[in-house]
């Protein structure tokens, strides 16, 4: 179980590997990978985040997901800085003995990431920046797993 | 000891403030409430904390309620709804 | 959106970068990558499938999926022949803009290839070869699409 | 023409047989259904088509009904549920 938070891009081939790697009990594999959006007068997004509480955050995340599925592992990797479209954002990777619990777990965990880690967004456009709206979306994804 | 006290994206570029610190505890602060209606007393642009404001507080990196005690060396943020992933 | 049936493996990561390659409006893609599980005894697994109906039963899953859903793309690869634990079996990858409908779309697919598409298991151990049988759960996790 | 008819994993192993073509209809088949029922009345090993054995049936590469109906030409194949992914 890891997770990362970084200005590089990441190598989803390898991080899929890496999480059955060596070993004969992995039945399977759901990766999340989220990306930068384009959009007519979009130029960028620059990630900002709260260096001392993001771990935490993400490593609280990805334990709630073991302890309620049996996972194998999970791997999490969040990027900062100055992102162009159609770039990396985020990667979620989960490995279990069989796919419901993968497919559950790497949701479970995007919605809590999106609705507790502390990674705001500011959208650069050709009429100027501004900071990204929590979604009302999000909170009710997340209460799902809450129920 | 004291508090310290951050502010994170749009509430920072609000307040003009990334960190402060507080040589110790306000007079009648005690939880996370409590000091955002301390600060919220500032006025303008402290009016950002006002109640009915989005603001999340994580008191020593983890995500408070209101209720959550805030002590002497502690790291209190305050920042608006999380847009990651 | 394409399917293969291939004796080779394939690479997730290129797989992966080729469902959001050249376009702005992929948010999110999922994933699912199916290996072959070990155990005592496991040496080998090997799957048939009817070539004439694997393509037309796969392109169906995936036309069934993008009729329920707004996918961007969506690649659907699975392995026959002989293969070892460890080894890669099946590739689903979704591109959408959010990723609640690529979530669904690729257990969706999933589920209806677990229980629709003409592939078959024979395992072998160290004390002989047997088909492996249909899982109810399989047909169960199917159901849920269906209400 | 006939009825092309093709046979896969376990069932194939079962009955010794891949494929087989039947020069025409049999005189009473015109569905799924009743040309398992034709084929299992062949007897031993055939009864692995019996009513209860968990057989899937696909027409022209398509997955079947007991009623979807079968004509000369046709291809139709026998199988176990499947168990891929």
């Amino acid at each position: 179980m890891s997770v990362s938070v970084q200005l590089e891009d990441f190598d989803v081939g390898a991080e899929t590997s890496a999480l059955s790697a060596g070993r004969e009990d992995v039945g399977a594999v759901v990766n999340f990978v989220g990306l930068v959006r384009g959009g007519e007068g979009f130029i960028a997004m620059t990630l900002e985040h709260y260096p001392a509480m993001t771990a935490k955050a993400l490593e609280d995340i990805v334990a709630q997901a073991c302890a309620r599925w049996e996972l194998l592992d999970v791997r999490v990797i969040h990027r900062v800085g100055r992102l162009l479209p159609g770039e990396r954002i985020v990667f979620v990777g989960v490995a279990s003995g069989h796919r419901g619990a993968a497919f559950e777990a790497c949701e479970f965990i995007m919605d809590y990431l999106k609705t507790r880690a502390p990674f705001w967004k500011k959208e650069e456009t050709c009429r100027g920046a501004h900071w990204v709206d929590a979604r009302d979306s999000d909170e009710a994804a997340l209460e799902r797993w809450e129920r | 000891m004291g508090v310290k006290i951050l502010y994170f994206a749009g509430l920072r570029e609000t307040l003009g403030c990334a960190e402060e610190n507080l040589d110790g505890m306000p007079a009648g602060v005690a939880d996370a409430a409590s000091l955002r209606t301390w600060l919220c007393a500032r006025g303008e642009p402290w009016d950002a904390l006002a109640p009915g404001k989005s603001v999340r507080i994580a008191v020593n990196q983890t995500l408070a309620h209101p209720t959550t005690q805030v002590k002497d060396g502690d790291e209190v943020a305050f920042f608006p709804p999380v847009t990651g992933g």
